[in-house]
Order: C-alpha cells, then structure tokens, then sequence
C-alpha cells in the first residue's frame, strides 16, 4: 500500500493544477456555462492535445492505458476548476465501453482526437438509478437493431454526437451505439441545476449497432467508475469551496472585526475539512475497491463512498454558502456553484438514498446470507 | 391554563375555510404549490382579494384597518390561507412599514400610505442591508444629508427583495455620522422608487431567480416630511421590525401545508416509481419533520398567546423555522430523484413537454431548494441569533 | 387557549421551587441517593404535609382532583432539583389507576397519607415497552386469583410496598394488586444508572387482587400520563444543567481567558436553550392531546412529545457535560447527573426507537388507511 | 499510488490470526467484550503474553525493542489482537513514556525503565492535566523547585488515569515560573508513586467506575537524574506525545471489534426480543457507522502510511474517532431496550442472577457508553482540535 503519486501522476497533477489556474478560473467556467453547450470546444481540443482523452483507451486500442487513479487526479482538479467538460462521461466511461466491446477503434481514436463526444443513456423515467430497471427494448429489425423507449437526464448528454444506451434484448440487458442524428431519436435538451447540458432521449424504432449483450456487470462496473470520478470531482471541488470561504473570512468585515475572528465560524471551516479528508480517504478506498476483488465489494465500496461524498457535499458547499453569507447566495459568486455542482453530483448515477440501500443490502442489510 | 382548542376557535375555522372555498384562483394555486417566487400580478390579485373581504391585514388592530381578531384566529387564518395554497402576501407592506407607520408614524403619513396598502395598490420594499452590512445593521453606510426641506440621500443598498415590484422604499439611512447607529445616529426615510437617482439592479440568487436587487441612490432627494417619527430613531423602528419578523419568518401556516404536500408526493412518487424510492426512510424523515413543525407551531403559539416578548425565545424560532424549512425542501428534492437535478425554466411550465417529463410538484423544487439556503443567513443569520440567545439569556 | 399558570398552578410551582431551593439542592440529592431507597422518606412525609400526595386523587376519592397540567408543575420542579422521590408512580400514576378501578379509597388515602409507596409493573423480558405483549399470566385459584410469569425494571419499584401488576387473563389484559411482601412473589431490587432503585419481580403463583379487567386502554392513558410527568421531570432537568452550565462559562479560566469569550462554547448553550424551549413547547401539546380528543391522537401527541423530549435530553446534557469538559465526567458534580437522569427517563415506558415507530404508525405510516 | 494490501500483507494478517489463536484467556476475552475499564491483572497478564512474543511494543523501532514491522503491519497486528478480544495494553508505557524514553532518555533512563515497560512489570501514568489546567497544558501550575541534587515537587494533577495501577509517574513540572511554558518553562520528571509526599485520591466518573484519580504533591523529592532530557524541554515533551496521541485515539481496531460485536447484538436482541426492535432502523445506523468507520480506518492508513505529519489530520481523526466511538456505545445501548437503564456492578457479573436477566453482552454498556463522553473531552477537548485545524491548516 502506497499512497505517493508516481512520477507520472505527479505531472498529470501538475498538469490540471496548471490548466486551471489554481482556483482562479471562476470567470472561465461562468463564460463556458452560458454558452451552447455549458462547456468550452477549445478545452477540449486542448485535453486532447494534452493527451488526456486518450489516457484511459488501452494501449492496445492506441491510448495510454491510464487507471482510474489516473483519471481520478484529473477529475480532482476539473473539480477544482468548474470544468463542466462531458470528460467521465466521455473519454472514461464511454471510451472503456467501447474498448471492451472492442470493434470501435475508429471512434476511441474520435474520442481521443476530441472529435466525438459520447454519452451513456442509462436513467429512465421509473429506473430511479436502478441499471437493471431497463423499459427501453431493443428489436431485430432488417438485419439491425432498433430501440423503442425513452431515457432521461442523460449526463453531458446535450452536446453528445452519440450515445451509447443500456435496452432490454429478450431477457438480458444489451448496450447500443447510435448517432445524435439517428432516425427515430428524439432529443430534448436542457440546462441541469449546476449549469451543464442534459437531455431526454426518446427512440421510435430508431436503428442502433448493438455494442455489447448481457452487459448488465459491464455496465454496473462503468457507472461504479463513473461514480468515483464525480466523487475526485467533488473532493476537488469541497477543497476550492473551502479555501474560498477560509480567504473569505479573512477578508470579510463585519461588527467591526474580520469575520476570521468569529470562533463558530472557523470552527465550522474546521469541520468542514475533517468532512472533506473523510471524503479524501473515502475516494481512496472506493478506488482500491474498484481495482479488484469480487463485484459485490466493489458495489459496495463504491457506494460507501458515495454515501461520504454526498454528505460531505452538503455539509461543506452548504456552509460555504452559509459562510459567506448573503453573497453566497448570488449567482455571480463562486462558491454556490459549488453547492450546485456537488448537488447535481449527489442524484447522477445514484443519490444518498440509492447508495445507502446498495450498501446496506450488500452488507449489513443481508442478514440471510450472514 | 388551558391547553385547548376552543369550540369558538373550532368554528372560527371552520367558518373561514368555507369563506375561502374558491377565492384563490387554481392558477395562482398551483404556482403557490409549485414554489417558484410568486409573481407580482398574484400577489397584488390576492391582495385586493383579501382586502374584499376585510382580511388584508388581519393581524392588525380593527382601527387601523385589521380584523380585530384574537392572536390565535390570525394564526388559525393564515394556517387556513396556506392550507389553500394562497400566496403569502407581499410582506413589506402589510407585515413591515403598515405597523412601522401605526407605531411611529404622523397621522398625515398613515392617511397617505396605509389605505393603498391594505388593497395591495401600493407595494414596499426595505433598504437595511448593505454590501457591508449583512447581519450587522449598526454598520450602514447610506447617507441622508438634511438640505433645507429634502434630505440628499447617497449610498447603496443590497439584497432588497421584491424592489423591482415596489412602489416605494422605506429605507434605513446614517442622518448622523457622528453619533453611534445605536444611539441616533439612523433614521428611517420612506419614498417613491422613481425618485431620481435611484437605479435598481437585478440580483440573480443561486437558485436562477430574480427576487432580491442591489440599488444604487445617487443624490436622491426625499422630502424631510417623509422621515418616519423623529430623526435618529432608525435604529428603534428597525429593532421593532426584526422583532417582529423572527415570528412571521417561522412561517408555520406554509410549512404545514409543504408537509402535507410532501407526504402526498412521496405517496405518489412511490407508486409510480415502482418499489425504487424507499418509502420507510421517507416516511421517517416526514415524521421528524412533522414533530419538528409541531413544536415550531406550539412555541409559535406560546408566543403569540402568551407573549412572553423575549428576543430570546424569537430568535430561538428563526433558528427553528428556517432550518426546518430547509430540511422539508431538501426532502422534497430528494424524493423526485434524478429530476431534481433538473434545472426547471419557470417561463416554461405551462409545456407539456417538460424535461424529464415530471409529475406536476417536481418543477419548482429544486430552485426552492437552492433559494431557501437564505433562509439561515437572512433577517440576521443563524449565527446572529445565537448570540442574541446567548447575551439576552445568559449573560454570555 | 391560554399559557399562563392559574392562581393555584402559581402557588404550586412557588412552592416546589422553594422546596428544591432554586437548584442548590444536589447535595441533598446526592445524600438521599446513596441511601437505601434512593431518596428521602422525611421528604415523602413533607410532600405529604403539602397535600402534593393527594394532588391528584379524585376529589369525590378525598383528594384535590388535580390535572395532569398540576402535576407537571411538581415535576418540572423535581427535575430541577433532581429529586428522586416516587412521586409520578405512587402518587400520579397508581392513585389514578387506582382511583379509576373504584374499591380501593383506604390505599388511596394511605398514599395520600405518605403511608403506601405503589408501583406499575409492566415491563417484561420481551415486551420492549409494548404494553400489550404481556406474558405474565393470571388465572382463577381458590375463590381468587394468582400470577405466574415475571417484570423487569419496575421503576421505583426497590422501595415499593404495593404493586400493579399487569397480566394476562384470558384474552385481555387484566390489572392486578399485590403487596410486596405477598407469598410467592420475589422481588430483586438494584440501582439503575441514574442512581434510582428500580425491582424485578418474578411470581410463582403469587396470589394478587383483580383491579380491572379489560384494561388495555387504561393502562395504555395511564403510562402516557406517566411518560409525559418524565417529560416535565426532563424539562425542568435540562433548564438545571443549562443554567449550571452558563454559570460554569462565566467562571472557568482556559487560555488565559474565561470560558464565556469563548463563542462556540456560548452558542452551544444557545443551542442547548433552542432546544429547551422546543421540548417544553412539546410538552405543553402533549398535556394538551392528553386532556382530551382520541386515544389515538393522544398516543401520537405523547409519542411525537416524547421523541422531542429524548433527543433534546441527549443534546442538552450531553453538551452540559461537553462544556464542562473534565469536571463534568466526575461523579461529584452535578452535571452529569441530569445527563443520567434524563438517558434513565429516555428509556422509561418507551425509549426512542418505540415512540418513534408508534408516532410513525399512528401518523404518516398509516398509509393503508390513508 | 498502490491501494491494494499487498499478499504479503494478507500473509502477514494470517500468521498473526494463527499465532493469536487461543492465546487471549477466555475470561479475559469475556471481560474485554463486556466493556468495563480492563483491570490491572489483565492488563499486566496480557502485556507479558505479548512481551513473550516479541509483541509487547509492536509499534516500536526494533532497536528498542520494537518488532520492526510496517507501519501497515502494525496496523493489522493490531487488529487481529482486537478482534481476539485482547484488552488494549496499557497505555501510558508503551504508547507514551517509552517512545518519550527511547526519543528523549539517556541511555541510563533507557536501560533503567525500557526493559520494564515491555514486561508489564512497570506501569506508568502520565501527570499532565491539573484542575485549572484541562485542555489548556500551558497553565500548569505544579512546580518542581531545583534544589541540589533533587527538585521538590509541588501541586496537584487531575484526571490521571490509571493512577491507582501505576508504580511510576511521568509528570509536567513547572521549573521556572518566569518563563512561558512554551519557552522553556515546563520540565518532565519521572518518580515512583511511592515517594514520600504523594496522594492518590480516586476520582469517581459519571459511570460508576474508578479509572482516574486525583494526585497529589506535597514536598516530593525527585533525583535530578529523573529529568527527561533537559529542564525546560517539558512543552517539547507534551507536543510529541499529543501527536503521536490523536491517531492512536482513533482506536480503529477496537471499534472494528465494537461494531462487529453490535451487528451480533441486534440479531441476537432481535430473535430475542420478538419485533419490538426496529431492526431496520438499527441496520440503518449500523450502515452508517460501518461507512463513518472505513473513512475513519483509510485516514488512519493515509496518515501511517502516508505521514503527511500534519496537525491538522491528526486533530480531524480525533474528532471524528471520539464521536464515532460515542455513536457506537449510543447504540449498543438503545439495541438493548430497558435493560439499558440498569446499572450493573461490575462486581456482580458472575453471578447468573443479574437484574433484568440480561443476554452476557449487556452488562458494561451502559457504563461504558456514560464513560465515552469523556473521548470528546479528553486528550484535547473537539473543541481544542477544530481550534488547531482552524489555525494550522488555514491561518484562521
């Protein structure tokens, strides 16, 4: 066990520290947030030339073959930075779809190039998180596949050129490929709490390429990985949020004194950083968990984690608000944008509630099986 | 002492639900429920509804234009108000400056001012805060300068709500920058929001709405009769209405009618979300919230009836309502799921194609959720008022 | 609706705060609570001087035909003064029952007397505060009736001459009395944390006197009366260790600086008051549903106040402890004390879990009747 | 980055669960479940069990005695001596004053008090808190006067644990009354609890029990060569061993132990108790402090693993061990219902007739839960640690 960076990860770290400017990039994100897309395009040919599109593709499919750690130090500083960029969504979760249904190296070198953008269509109306609550069905239909069904809040699904999408293929659960302008495929988008871009998906017998059948595990383990990205996400994010404030109270004057003079309020800063090393440490396991052994631990583990994260979350960006004060509360300050990302972070791929009751299940919870 | 509700209090009740049978029209109703701000055109509408009725400003006294009813049927009215999903009416008329000018006021003011404020024709906004001065009042920097018969007044103001729907200002300024806040150094200046000088500018809060403003006085020029009471007494008229506002805040009549919403829809939520929503941990939460609101009500109650005046006790309930109302809200959001994330256009809500395809209590949530973080910071802080309790109480 | 004490509610609470000396009676407390009964017989005796022991027996039964409100008043005081005198068991809880199932005004006037000290016994070794799981049985032998079975933790029941012994008879449950000293019966007494004396009893055919049969609902008012005489006992218990406390920051030196500049220590005590006020309002709506509306609105009102009442009791003197850091872990500070009292009430005729779940049950659970 | 245990470490785990197997007696392993402060006869029995294995101070330098394993190593040995139920080794000479020795002694002192500690033939207790002095070691009061070749000893302690077992003290000292304590005015003198001079009152906690004591000095003469280090190194002495403190505090094996042995008790309570426990909710808090206790063990492991050194972490993982460990005790306690409110003598727990007729894990409980209180006030009250965070971390 060794908790260093290797010297790779310590540039990749330097790296994303430096791209977003050590926390002083709030004008960027803003400026990003209201245009089209809630993101920016030239990031993104930046991220490519950095490398870091490819950094998850196995070598074998011409990528660097990172880890999720890897991924993860990234995902830290985007965090940090208010980088709405569909990175997880994209270049993680569905770049290792791809690369283990194999036959897609064409679009992984797209992916890494940062000339496609693909998202992972799994919520639907009545699925509430649940990966094996599938309505969307997929039918043989001349010589191809289409899906008839709907998907909802898509993640980074607005901007997306394709979309990878979980359907029902007789009794097992199938993962399809198919274009942004795929006949049949309705998309509504929209803006998410935290300023990015979602959509509702609706399929009318739109023609789709099956990727992969009976990928009910293969996709539990991607939406896991998805999960702990938004967790470094969120650490990176409840540390920027946390230095706002303790600068804040430095500076802030009221009742004739620096807000820093106000025992409750550094005391609660204080608090506020025992919840985000307890969010540190939680990522960490979550990632050792989803590194190896079985797939129940690693269900588990992650939604031990998330359970940490969402409720750090909460506790942390709320009283950066509540810190703040009054200015905390506008649109044009930083830290409720924060708050937000870490709330829109707390009901993707799971919520507080959806967590608890997988880890529950899977260990305490399971007293048949004890 | 006696504990219970009287057969009297019974049929009061029973009396002003039958009055208000109808009076709220379905649309004004559902984006009550709905919880996005309430819009002008409600509130004014709703106003002039009340004020039909003689019920503008019930919790006035009859001569100056209230009901003259007990401090328990006011309660009982306004829980009944909510229970039909009317809007809370525009406080700083009816709730703030209408008592400020039957207590402070000259006569010539109340005969101008309050007639228009019972029917909802003229609407009121507060200058307190500054960018300065949150939570710490003593610090305000607005300046009036006397000047012959008008004051001259400079500064700016922050966090006004509901000033780009106002009339008029009633506005707290330094008139003496020598003296202490607390021992005359303020005064309270009121005047029409077309005054030149005046720019409003719109602050959008965490949640995408528009309800609170910043507002520029750039040597605006207020008749000296327009001062309330006396020069130097800011600092009482604001006292008096903080006092009067940590009760209103607790909100209690809204509050049990967002419970009885919430347990509707997690009904709802989990009937058509097929086993997913765990029902029992809901149902917990609901049930915490509910003794909570209980005992927000009866020291609300104990406080109204019994009038023990002590800041102490008020500040107490601040602390409770708002962080009730937050944990309802957050509840709220946690029992739609994955559409709470979703960031709802109020201009849109009568599509039928909304995003998600919700059931219709999901569009306003998540914004009412992110809008009520305010609740703990303003009218003084959570923070403040424990150290209120702290000081009046103990001495500490 | 009205707040205020009536004239002989004033009288009273004046003179139950002169007997506990405005709170500087923990001496005395701790005397009497190293003695064998856990308390002061000569007070007893004093308490009957004062007409408190009639308080609340009827007046057509020679007694005061006090409220429940009345009570309170006395026990409030008695919390503060954390007098550990049977005066809700004996003198509120039997006299009523006792009252209610007629044929018995020489006991009630013995109680009144100061004379006969009687307990409730219903807790059994699986009944976790339900009152109608009873497994003690009563059955018909010799013209009347003898117990089998056993009760735990009777509460005040070590010094107890007489019990009320709920049984099984037939299909209802029955009420029965027997004197401590009854053949058959076997009484194990000890201490409970808050230094009270509390009995097992175990009957072997122990021959006991029919109070009432049929007497679930009697029972069930009956110790939701009791609970809510602990919730005044508790109310009066945390306005002492509140004050104890605000007294203790204005003197105690850390730092170089009195406890009292200390602004997360102060605000706790504020908390502490929030929480306070609360649990006394939820008293007052607790006395309020047991004076009249349904036994189900009332079940829920005691059960929704008792609720307040324990996490407030936890907090308020927990924290007590909290910020009298050391001294108030020493047994010989009073503290502490108030913090077991209250741990001891909030696991007294029904503890969290149970008033928790029979509120949940009674309100918003009862979906299917909804 | 490498997150894994390794299969040398599982290797590791294996060897000691083996060589463990049998070796804590079973009435110890009894007591150690029950939850009382361990008494002294196990404390010593169980120290010379560990010592004829090499194991007595496995978290020491294998120079000193120590077994010269990882830190990793040290953390599952560690482990799997809780999870056989051994009581936790007494604390005062192997966790505190021997790395205080082997750090700061001379080799003299090293020779004369090390070989001691690792037999369990000498206990320690440590002298630092005084009555005006809890969470504040800076005001010590107690005086070591030079004079010749002995210091004279003066004042009083407070809240030293396991006075009452200790043959030895190493004690706090002021030994120049003009100098801050942080400046060189505080020394650390080590004497037997036999010199001349010394009282030892016990200190009854709101538990019932007896495992700290009041102290104290009168006129007690202390050999110069029982100085640690040099006079005026004292506040030196006390940072060292409040660091190594807050993470040993953490306390993780035991409270893997705990909640494992809770998890029993609510199915056992459950089947026993028939329906009355709300399993659910039961399982719900267990969840949760199954979550709060592996972020709390990967702290732990970033920190001796990692050693960021950083005061502020260690502070954290007081913090968040000492109300984890309460939240555990809260627990066991409500799980078992009534039985709760008894105060059972530790005396009486061979007796087959205990009140309440309790299943065997009940009895300490209730004492155990009213002692942990202590964990948030002890060692540098909570409230001290979000100070040090507040400071140290962000300049607060």
């Amino acid at each position: 066990m060794d908790f260093s960076l290797s010297d790779e990860q310590a540039m990749l770290k330097d790296s994303v520290m430096r791209f977003v400017g050590d926390r002083h990039g709030f004008d960027k994100a803003r400026a990003h947030a209201t245009a089209a897309d809630g993101f920016s395009r030239d990031d993104w040919a930046r991220f490519a030339e950095l490398g870091w599109l490819m950094l998850m593709i196995p070598e074998a499919q011409g990528g660097i073959g990172g880890r999720l750690e890897d991924a993860a130090i990234l995902m830290e500083g985007f965090g940090r930075g208010l980088v709405a960029a569909p990175y997880a969504s994209t270049a993680v979760v569905a770049a290792g779809l791809l690369a283990r249904a194999g036959g897609a190296d064409d679009l992984l070198a797209d992916i890494a190039g940062g000339e496609a953008l693909v998202a992972l269509a799994t919520e639907e109306a009545r699925s509430r998180y649940d990966l094996l609550h599938v309505e969307t069905e997929a039918r043989v239909a001349d010589g191809g596949f289409v899906l008839r069904g709907a998907k909802i809040v898509v993640p980074d699904g607005a901007s997306a050129d394709r979309f990878i999408v979980s359907a029902r293929l007789s009794k097992t659960i199938a993962l399809f490929l198919l274009a942004a302008d795929a006949p049949g495929l309705e998309i509504r988008r929209y803006r998410t709490i935290d300023g990015r871009r979602a959509c509702d998906l609706a399929f009318a017998d739109a023609p789709a390429r099956l990727l992969m059948h009976d990928a009910a595990e293969t996709l539990s383990r991607a939406v896991d990985e998805a999960s702990l990205l938004l967790a470094a996400e969120a650490v990176g994010g409840m540390q920027a949020a946390i230095e706002l404030t303790a600068d804040y109270l430095k500076t802030r004057q009221q009742f004739g004194r620096t807000l820093s003079k106000f025992q409750v309020l550094t005391h609660r800063v204080a608090d506020m950083f025992v919840k985000l090393e307890n969010a540190r440490s939680m990522l960490l396991r979550g990632l050792a968990a989803a590194g190896g052994g079985s797939a129940e631990a690693r269900a588990a583990a992650v939604s031990a984690t998330m359970v940490t994260i969402i409720q750090a979350g909460e506790f942390v960006c709320g009283q950066a608000i509540q810190l703040h004060g009054g200015i905390g509360m506008a649109d044009e300050n930083a830290v409720g944008h924060y708050y937000k990302r870490l709330r829109a972070i707390a009901r993707t791929y799971g919520d507080l509630d959806f967590h608890r009751q997988r880890h529950l299940r899977l260990t305490v919870g399971d007293r048949s099986a004890a | 002492m006696d504990l219970s509700f009287s057969p009297a209090d019974e049929a009061f009740r029973h009396e002003i639900r039958e009055a208000l049978r109808g009076l709220v029209p379905p649309d004004m109703a559902r984006r009550t429920r709905q919880g996005f701000h309430p819009t002008k055109a409600d509130l004014k509408l709703w106003n002039r509804i009340l004020n039909d009725h003689g019920w503008a400003a019930a919790h006035w006294p009859r001569e100056h234009g209230g009901s003259g009813w007990t401090p328990l049927q006011v309660h009982i009215f306004e829980e009944e108000c909510a229970a039909a999903d009317a809007p809370f009416p525009s406080y700083f008329g009816l709730r703030l400056v209408g008592p400020l000018l039957y207590t402070f006021g000259s006569e010539a003011q109340q005969c101008r001012y309050i007639p228009d404020i019972l029917t909802g024709d003229t609407f009121w906004c507060q200058g307190f805060s500054e960018p300065s001065s949150g939570s710490d009042l003593a610090s305000v920097r607005t300046t009036a300068v006397r000047d012959g018969d008008t004051y001259v007044v400079n500064g700016q103001k922050l966090w006004t709500t509901e000033a780009h729907y106002a009339d008029r200002m009633f506005c707290l300024v330094r008139t003496d920058p020598d003296l202490p806040p607390q021992k005359g150094g303020l005064s309270m200046l009121m005047f029409p929001m077309t005054t030149p000088g005046i720019t409003v500018r719109p602050v959008i809060t965490i949640d995408g709405g528009h309800s609170v403003n910043e507002i520029f006085f750039e040597n605006v020029r207020v008749p000296a009769e327009e001062l309330l009471g006396a020069e130097g007494q800011g600092w009482d008229h604001a006292k008096f209405l903080l006092a009067n506002e940590r009760i209103t805040n607790a909100h209690v009549p809204r509050a049990k009618r967002d419970l009885a919403l919430l347990k509707e829809m997690a009904a709802r939520e989990a009937a058509e979300q097929g086993g997913g929503l765990d029902l029992d941990e809901v149902d917990r939460r609901i049930a915490q919230l509910q003794i909570d609101l209980d005992g927000l009500e009866w020291s609300v109650l104990r406080e109204v009836i019994g009038g023990s005046g002590n800041p102490a006790i008020a500040s107490g309930l601040k602390i409770i309502a708002s962080e009730l109302q937050q944990r309802m809200t957050e509840l709220a959001v946690d029992i739609v799921g994955v559409r709470g994330r979703i960031a709802y256009d109020e201009a849109d809500l009568d599509r039928n194609d909304l995003p998600g395809n919700p059931p219709d209590y999901v569009p306003g949530l998540a914004a009412r959720q992110l809008f009520l973080r305010a609740t703990t910071i303003y009218a003084g802080s959570n923070e403040i008022q424990r150290g209120i309790i702290a000081k009046q109480q103990f001495g500490l």
